[in-house]
């Protein structure tokens, strides 16, 4: 039988004010197999770790019960004392006489009666223990990002920074995301642009970054430190290298389409550049719109290329990476706005939603800064913005509070006014959040400065008439019904997770929320963190959120890719779950319930990888075979547990 | 010694028995079985097939060894537990359950006397009830060497004459039985012999069901042993222990050590039944299992009761009382097995 | 009705075609009164196969068999095996395909409509016929069965016979198969949960006094374990030893094969059985109530079954047996599952 | 009164000896029984060792009843009771109950020569009637002993066995090569072919797994050896030890008391259910 | 005069919300009865139904099975599976007469201190009434 050594902590009076010591000592040592049990007044002082220390080498003990704090405190020290001796950590446990015990009782023979059923209990467990070492594995010290918007920008330059190699893959032609649409930014108002095209730059001038523009993540496997990924780079047709930006082929190009970095504002061709910082700052050729790419169809543009950048031969390409840490920055799309008929938008020119707005604010927009009516190229006198268009509509379209657009909105109304000093700005809300530094400040200058008329209620209908865009809606404040004939209205349209983000999810094996946006591993603790282990979440893929918060989240996820990526090798807890393959019959429910994707069914039994198991045990009171179970807490470990704990009875 | 009792006078007679724990069958919802009755009132003896038979008052399906606990020194201290002295009468006892009871004898007789189960055997006085009208319509004593009033293990047989019993005291402890109640039994007239002689024939044509030339049956089946027949019959079985937990024969048992408390080691070595139907009943720890499947555990059955009992204790292990066969989830007939055995391969 | 000369010809037709190991069917017992299983290998004893209102058995029991003497086969025959199903016992074959444990390939499935009724209770039926043998037990016209004992004819309306669970039952038609025979017919029981209702609506001793007289009954012979179609575990939490041992299963994991269970047919062992065994079936019983047929004392275990259906039904909207791709009731959670019970 | 057979008398463990380490571990216990009234035994008998709170196993008697201080058990650790017999410290306290089974016919032995095929643990029943024949050397002929294990790290009684060397002939094997090794490398019924025992006035007995008994037999048939002077032991699960609780039999026979020790000749006639 | 019947309590405490619970009423010195012998575990999840009627089995006279709030859950659903499986045991113990305050469930975070503190206070004080558990307990 395995030897057993008991410590019982006085812990001053802590303890043994409560608790006679001296008894459970007494008590423990007529435990079967405990072959040793004395008490001490401070086991975690020197004096007292070194009674362990002996206690182990001259008594022969194979395990050691400590009986004292919370095993939150002093678990650690104890095991390194059991070490050092020569045990495995593992062989020593905790019974927690103090918090669960002295502290909570003042009787002092039913409290060293619990005490000692305490202890007992930690002696059934510790001598069913198993010696185990930390799983240790390598690491690949290369990062992947997915998503080329500003979140995945400050992850990657700060990854790269760091010294770790980084793979960007961007789904679209050029990186920038949403903010290189944004005209300025609240509350500063300083030029999205500006502040934006020099990190884009820097990304693709960095040693560290590869930047794969045009290409999706296809497929990956493995696990934290040893992800294997395959990323699809679609054929743009323009070789970078050659083109010299001339912009001949667009000038030939027959065929125009909606453009996207306008968002329908204006039309580009199906050769073009998505805007002239672009970065890498090449021309795409988009085959959907392109008439064909055969010499036959057309080829116009081939034949302008004085460089001869353009290659109708090109392919698909997959390109395969070992990749250690991922950080996934899909960002947000708005919400669909064929769903937002009711507020007239996509029927009537003049209702726009706030990118487009955006666009027209902005100096490299199709206006060129100006804002007019889409409709008649008309300086608008009269702008109805209207907040929460689709958020906080739980019945029909988003439970959920998109975060900016309270402040975009105010931005909108006051850059309004700078290009229409003239002009009345009207908002609808439903109420004002303006958490953030120097955000409430900023609404009030809206209201002050530059007179924006905030209207609380709803909109009740939207209409043309005559020229005008009617809307109709109730202050809820003076009950009065409003009817303005505005010029323009502008819709705050909510923030969706990223269309395709789900698919992506689905092949990372991360969570999403109900909502579809990406799931943290603990919303308080771990926000940047996916439940996969090795996969964070930055930017508004996870919730939405505005800049500074998206680069600050950003930089958190590279801060914890780092520190995995810093590493050698990682080290997991060993106690994880282990499969009786004897048993398992291969139901796969506990790979249903896993919540961390550590379970698979191979060959009709299920299989542990054991560096994603937390060891939670969930797997365990599932199975119906008792095939599984969580090592050093297992069902008869708890079975000897019970037992002791109800006095052996 | 021979009598007759009003049956008016039944529970009188079992009032004077108040010295002995008496048994007898007692209705539970819609099943029968053997029960401790406090008030002769209640003992109805017009009663169909037991699910068990008075086998489980004799050999209790749990039955104290031992108990051990641990000293003061820290060594294990161990204290045998006896069956309390406590005789008992059995009423209604079948016939072919009171030959059972003659069939474990044996086993647990021999160079190794059982005393836990011959402290309860000796103790209990069988009082029989030979069967009027077949209580299973699956009895078959008739072709196992029985009848519906077979005397083989019983201290007295009482036959049902209608309004009284004739009652046949078989042994001494059965003279004692009826001589504590002496005054409500008359003796018996020449009419009484002449309807028990009666009945008893009726009784015998009443049993439909028959093995027929059993005796070509033990033989055959030794030849049998690595026939393919046991798999085509097992294919049904479902490997329960209905079958053999209900045989009055059946007398396999488990020893384990049940374990009131660890701390320190407290509890109670127990026999209790187990059957050759488990697939653990044979398995070594080391996984092999002599027999592993449902056939090699059929055939276990058959030929215990039809080959290895006859060979070393003479007599067929099965006393026909049909409970097998009635109570098998699938269907699964001694008879036509037996019926199949005997014509196989020709 | 189902027409018998279609399943024997089905049963023939599937047995020549030679893409059948064999059948797994119901036919008359030679001297009991119930059907019982089959096993036909060769065409010409398709003739034997019979489907009538004795036929009780919850057939897929024996996919768990065949299973094993599959994975025992050094050359296994991989054809599929045939299996006669009723409404009840087609949605254990969907569970055990929910659970993997069988694939759909390795399984042909005929699905027999229950109709109008459903099977006998062979207890109620010997009660009703005062202890006469049936020797011919037919379905008849609707809702009656009808009975030949000893030469006569009797019609019996089937409400007065049926098996407990046929009055209780949501799914008298097969919801899987290859082949079905018969007519579906909706039939909405009034209440499926009478039967627990009625224990349900006793105070908490009489429901105590109701089972502990019931359950220290039990005799421990597993009959109600081993008739269970779900019942497949290699090692149940009653054995004693440890089955599932290979080569490299070391001494002190056999050791420590855990005794949750003692063997004793005490009290409080055979409750600890029983509420194992039932919570071991929540979400997978489906209520073929076998095990209750089978148990030679007449403990109503279905019962203890059954309450955990409801309760999934109830609190969970979760129905067994219907949908093998969906997960398990103990697999999958919502977000507003009920928890006022909760401190 | 009767004694009650289920009732097992405490003996104390005297001395453990480590015999094989590793994942097949085998320790030889000696007991001495508490009370005065132990029992004598046959060699070849086993005896049923309890455990108190963990269940009872059946252990064959690896002692010679020439040997009347202590009784001596070798014992791999495989199940439930044998894992906690390993667990036990010198001191303690065991049950025991027995003697059980038929033992060795060795007195109609007597002027033959004796052939002892073992394999692994099986050497354990072999080494009480091994020991018993050595005892009365003069009563038999030449007595000799091919043993084989897995590797040299499963061979029991190592020390013994090199002590044995200098009074009888004795024939090692290990199924794979090892550097160290020098005997023979080979499964047991092939050594048996190779050593060649002459059937000659000559008895075998032979204990280990199942498997390699089956092809032992096979071989010393191929040597010449009747089936009646072939004896073997045969292992089955048991619970009483004394013909009632059912579990053993091998057709009438229960190995508890009939057994454990068959001549083949007997055993070829009985069911192969073991 | 009899001893006051104290109850035997099992509590199952998940390691990150309840057992640490648990000791925050520690820390903070709160009062409650020492009837409860606390067992962590590592989530409620993990709570295998066997568990709880062995405790009763071996005499517990009432059982306590505590995770994290739905949402907090450490191992983020491993309590939403635990309230399933609870939920029916608890059914199920009610079905077959078992007073129903004998096994309960109850969500403590770390933070909660004194909600622990109180679940176990009411925990004792109804089980005095109803006195010891004998329907699940072996008796011999």
């Amino acid at each position: 039988m395995k030897r057993t050594g008991v410590f019982v902590c006085h812990c001053g009076i802590n303890i043994a004010g409560t608790v006679d010591v001296k008894k459970v000592a007494k008590e423990l040592s007529r435990h079967p197999g405990v072959a040793h049990a004395e008490e001490y007044v401070y086991m975690c002082s020197d004096p007292g770790q070194n009674l362990i220390t002996e206690a182990i080498k001259e008594k022969k003990l194979d395990n050691v019960v400590v009986a004292c704090c919370s095993p939150t405190l002093h678990e650690t020290t104890f095991r390194n004392t059991s070490k050092e001796a020569g045990l495995n950590e593992f062989q020593c446990e905790i019974a927690n006489i103090r918090e669960q015990c002295s502290w909570v009782h003042k009787d002092m023979e039913k409290a060293t009666r619990k005490a000692i059923k305490i202890t007992k209990s930690a002696v059934e467990r510790v001598r069913r223990n198993e010696s185990l070492e930390p799983i240790s594995i390598p690491v690949t010290r290369r990062a992947l990002v997915i998503g080329g918007g500003i979140a995945g920008i400050q992850s990657a330059l700060d990854l790269a920074n760091s010294g770790y190699e980084v793979v960007l893959v961007e789904r679209s032609p050029s990186i920038g995301g949403h903010m290189i649409q944004l005209s300025e930014t609240f509350p500063t108002l300083d030029c999205s642009q500006c502040i934006l095209t020099p990190k884009m730059v820097e990304v693709s001038k960095h040693p560290k970054i590869k930047l794969l523009t045009y290409s999706e993540v296809q497929e990956i496997s493995g696990y934290v430190g040893n992800f294997k990924v395959k990323i699809l780079k679609k054929p743009t047709y323009v070789d970078p290298d050659k083109c010299t930006l001339c912009d001949e082929c667009t000038k030939v190009c027959p065929v125009v389409v909606s453009n996207e970095f306008d968002i329908g504002l204006t039309g580009r061709r199906a050769i073009y550049i998505p805007f002239p910082q672009a970065i890498p700052a090449t021309y795409t050729l988009d085959i959907k719109s392109c008439p064909g790419l055969l010499p036959i169809a057309c080829g116009k543009c081939a034949d302008v290329c004085e460089p001869e950048a353009i290659d109708y031969d090109m392919k698909p390409d997959i390109i395969e990476e070992d990749i250690g840490a991922i950080i996934v920055a899909t960002g947000y799309d708005l919400y669909d706005k064929g769903l937002m008929a009711e507020y007239g938008y996509g029927k009537y020119l003049d209702v726009l939603d706030g990118l487009q707005f955006e666009r027209l604010c902005s100096a490299s927009g199709p206006t060129q800064g100006k804002i007019i009516r889409p409709s008649d190229h008309k300086e608008p006198k009269e702008v109805v913005f209207i907040q929460c268009v689709g958020s906080r509509d739980p019945e029909l379209h988003c439970a959920y509070c998109s975060k900016i657009c309270c402040m975009y909105t105010a931005k909108h109304a006051m850059l309004y006014k700078h290009h229409v000093p003239d002009g009345q700005a009207y908002i609808f809300y439903i109420d004002i959040r303006s958490g953030g530094k120097g955000y409430e400040e900023f609404v009030q200058r809206a209201v002050e400065e530059d007179g924006v008329l905030y209207l609380r209620g709803k909109v009740s209908k939207i209409f043309e008439d005559k020229g005008k865009i009617k809307v109709w809606g109730v202050d809820t404040l003076t009950g009065k019904d409003i009817e303005i004939d505005a010029d323009m209205v502008v819709l705050a349209t909510a923030m969706r997770p990223s269309q395709g983000a789900g698919e992506l999810a689905k092949k990372l094996k991360i969570a999403m929320d109900k909502d579809g946006f990406l799931s943290e591993a603990h919303p308080k603790l771990r926000p940047v963190e996916s439940v996969t282990p090795g996969m964070f979440l930055a930017g508004a893929a996870q919730a939405p959120k505005d800049i500074p918060e998206a680069v600050a989240q950003a930089s958190g996820a590279a801060a914890k890719a780092v520190a995995i990526l810093s590493q050698e090798r990682l080290f997991h807890a060993p106690t994880v779950a282990q499969v009786n393959l004897n048993l398992c019959t291969g139901c796969g429910m506990c790979v249903e319930v896993c919540p961390y994707v550590s379970l698979s069914l191979k060959d009709g039994k299920v299989e542990v990888n054991e560096v994603l198991c937390e060891g939670c045990g969930t797997c365990s009171a599932t199975c119906l075979r008792a095939a599984i179970q969580v090592k050093n807490l297992t069902p008869l470990q708890v079975h000897e547990m019970i037992d002791a704990s109800l006095g052996g009875r | 010694m021979q009598k007759i009792l009003r049956k008016k006078s039944f529970p009188q007679w079992v009032k004077k028995l108040e010295s002995y724990k008496i048994y007898a069958p007692a209705k539970n919802g819609d099943v029968w079985n053997y029960e401790a009755v406090n008030h002769s009132e209640d003992i109805d003896l017009d009663y169909l097939n037991s699910v068990l038979s008075p086998k489980k008052i004799i050999f209790p399906q749990r039955e104290i060894f031992l108990e051990f606990s641990t000293s003061n020194d820290g060594n294990p201290e161990i204290n045998e537990v006896l069956p309390e002295e406590n005789p008992s009468v059995i009423f209604g006892v079948r016939p072919c359950d009171a030959k059972a009871l003659t069939l474990t004898d044996s086993v647990f007789g021999g160079d190794f006397d059982d005393l836990y189960y011959w402290r309860r055997r000796d103790q209990a006085i069988l009082v029989g009830l030979a069967c009027h009208n077949p209580p299973s319509p699956n009895c078959f004593c008739l072709s196992v060497n029985g009848s519906p009033h077979s005397k083989e293990g019983l201290d007295i047989l009482m036959t049902d004459l209608g309004d009284r019993y004739y009652v046949e005291s078989l042994t001494e402890k059965g003279n004692k039985l009826l001589n504590l109640g002496n005054k409500f039994f008359e003796e018996p007239k020449a009419k009484d012999k002449k309807d028990l002689e009666k009945i008893n024939l009726a009784s015998e044509k009443k049993i439909k069901r028959r093995i027929k030339e059993i005796k070509k049956i033990p033989p055959q089946l030794k030849e049998m042993f690595d026939s393919p027949f046991w798999d085509e019959e097992a294919m049904s079985c479902i490997r329960c222990g209905i079958c053999t937990y209900l045989c009055p024969t059946c007398h396999c048992f488990d020893i384990s050590d049940e374990v009131l408390s660890s701390s320190p080691i407290e509890g109670k070595r127990v026999r209790t039944w187990d059957t050759c139907q488990f697939p653990d009943f044979t398995m070594h720890s080391s996984g092999h299992n002599p027999r592993p499947d449902k056939a090699s555990r059929l055939r276990q059955r058959i030929l215990h009761k039809f080959q290895y009992f006859v060979e070393r204790y003479k007599n067929y292990q099965c006393t026909g009382c049909g409970r097998c066969i009635s109570k098998c989830p699938v269907g699964i007939d001694i008879i036509e097995v037996l019926d199949k055995v005997r014509d196989y391969g020709t | 009705m189902v027409n018998l000369e279609d399943l024997k010809k089905e049963a023939k037709r599937i047995l020549e075609e030679g893409k059948i190991k064999y059948i797994i069917g119901y036919e008359r017992s030679p001297n009991g009164m119930m059907s019982m299983p089959a096993f036909i290998k060769n065409p010409e004893d398709a003739e034997r196969l019979t489907w009538d209102p004795s036929c009780v058995y919850n057939l897929t029991r024996f996919l768990v068999d065949e299973k094993r003497r599959k994975a025992k086969e050094k050359k296994p025959d991989t054809r599929p095996v045939a299996i006669v199903v009723k409404g009840c016992d087609s949605r254990a074959v969907v569970v055990l395909l929910q659970e993997k444990f069988i694939n759909r390939e390795d399984v042909y499935i005929l699905g027999v409509s229950c109709e109008g009724a459903g099977v006998v209770d062979e207890k109620k039926l010997t009660e009703k016929l005062k202890g006469k043998k049936a020797d011919k037990i037919e379905f008849s016209e609707k809702d009656h069965f009808l009975i030949t004992s000893d030469g006569e004819k009797i019609k019996i309306p089937a409400q007065e016979i049926l098996a407990e669970r046929c009055l209780e039952c949501r799914a008298n038609f097969p919801v899987i198969y290859d082949e079905v025979l018969g007519e579906k017919v909706e039939r909405r029981p009034e209440d499926p949960f009478k039967s627990i209702e009625r224990i349900e609506s006793l105070s908490k001793e009489e429901r105590w006094a109701f089972w502990k007289e019931q359950l220290d009954k039990c005799i421990r012979c597993y009959a109600c374990r081993s008739v269970c179609p779900m019942c497949y575990c290699d090692e149940c939490v009653v054995d004693t030893i440890s089955f599932a041992v290979a080569a490299d299963t070391t001494a002190e994991e056999k050791a420590q094969k855990i005794k949750w269970i003692e063997r004793s047919p005490d009290s409080s062992e055979n409750f600890v059985y029983h509420l194992v065994r039932a919570i071991h079936l929540a979400g997978r019983c489906i209520d073929c109530g076998e095990c209750e047929r089978a148990c030679p004392l007449d403990i109503p275990v279905r019962l203890l079954n059954k309450k955990l259906e409801k309760e999934a039904k109830e609190l969970f909207d979760y129905e067994v047996g219907f949908d093998p791709e969906k997960p398990s009731l103990a697999s999958s959670f919502k977000d507003d599952d009920p928890e006022d019970f909760i401190r | 009164m009767e004694p009650n057979p289920y009732i097992p008398k405490l003996a104390k463990i005297i001395q453990i000896k480590e015999e094989v380490r590793g994942a097949r571990p085998v320790k030889t216990f000696r007991t001495q029984f508490l009370s005065e009234n132990g029992f004598s035994f046959r060699c070849g008998q086993c005896a049923m060792l309890s455990i108190f709170g963990r269940g009872e196993s059946m252990i064959s008697i690896s002692s010679s009843p020439l040997v009347e201080d202590y009784l001596q058990f070798s014992i791999l650790k495989m199940g439930r009771v044998t894992s906690s017999l390993h667990d036990l410290q010198e001191g303690d306290i065991i049950g025991v109950r027995g003697p059980y089974g038929n033992g060795f016919p060795i007195e109609k032995w007597k002027g033959k020569n004796l052939i002892f095929i073992g394999g692994g643990i099986g050497i354990a029943p072999m080494w009480s009637v091994l020991h018993t024949a050595l005892g009365k050397k003069e009563d038999y002929g030449k007595i000799s002993l091919i043993y084989g294990a897995r590797t040299s790290n499963d061979i029991v009684f190592k020390e013994e066995l090199e002590e044995l060397r200098k009074k009888i002939e004795v024939h090692l094997s290990i199924d794979v090569e090892e550097p160290e090794w020098k005997e023979f490398v080979g499964f047991v019924p092939i050594n048996v072919l190779e050593k060649k025992p002459s059937p000659e006035n000559a008895i075998a007995v032979t204990c280990g797994p199942p498997i390699m008994i089956k092809y032992v037999i096979q071989n010393l048939e191929a040597l010449g050896f009747k089936d009646e002077q072939i004896f073997t032991t045969v292992e089955n699960k048991m619970k009483c030890g004394i013909g009632k609780c059912g579990r053993c039999n091998i057709g009438l026979h229960y190995v508890c008391q009939d057994g454990p020790v068959y001549s083949w000749a007997e055993l070829k006639n009985l069911p192969q259910e073991y | 005069m009899a001893d006051e019947f104290e109850p035997k309590i099992v509590a199952f405490l998940c390691k990150w919300c309840s057992s640490a619970g648990s000791d925050l009423a520690g820390v903070s010195r709160m009062q409650y009865p020492p009837n409860v012998i606390p067992i962590t575990v590592m989530c409620s999840g993990s709570m295998s139904p066997l568990y709880i009627l062995s405790a009763f089995k071996k005499g517990a006279d009432g059982v306590l099975v505590s995770g994290c709030h739905p949402g907090d859950c450490h191992y983020i659903k491993g309590n939403f599976y635990a309230r399933r499986r609870i939920a029916l045991v608890k059914k199920l113990l009610e079905f077959i007469g078992l007073e129903p305050q004998r096994f309960q469930m109850s969500w403590v975070s770390a933070a909660e201190g004194t909600k622990y503190t109180q679940i176990i206070k009411d925990f004792v004080e109804e089980l005095k009434p109803i006195g010891p558990q004998t329907k699940l307990r072996r008796s011999s």
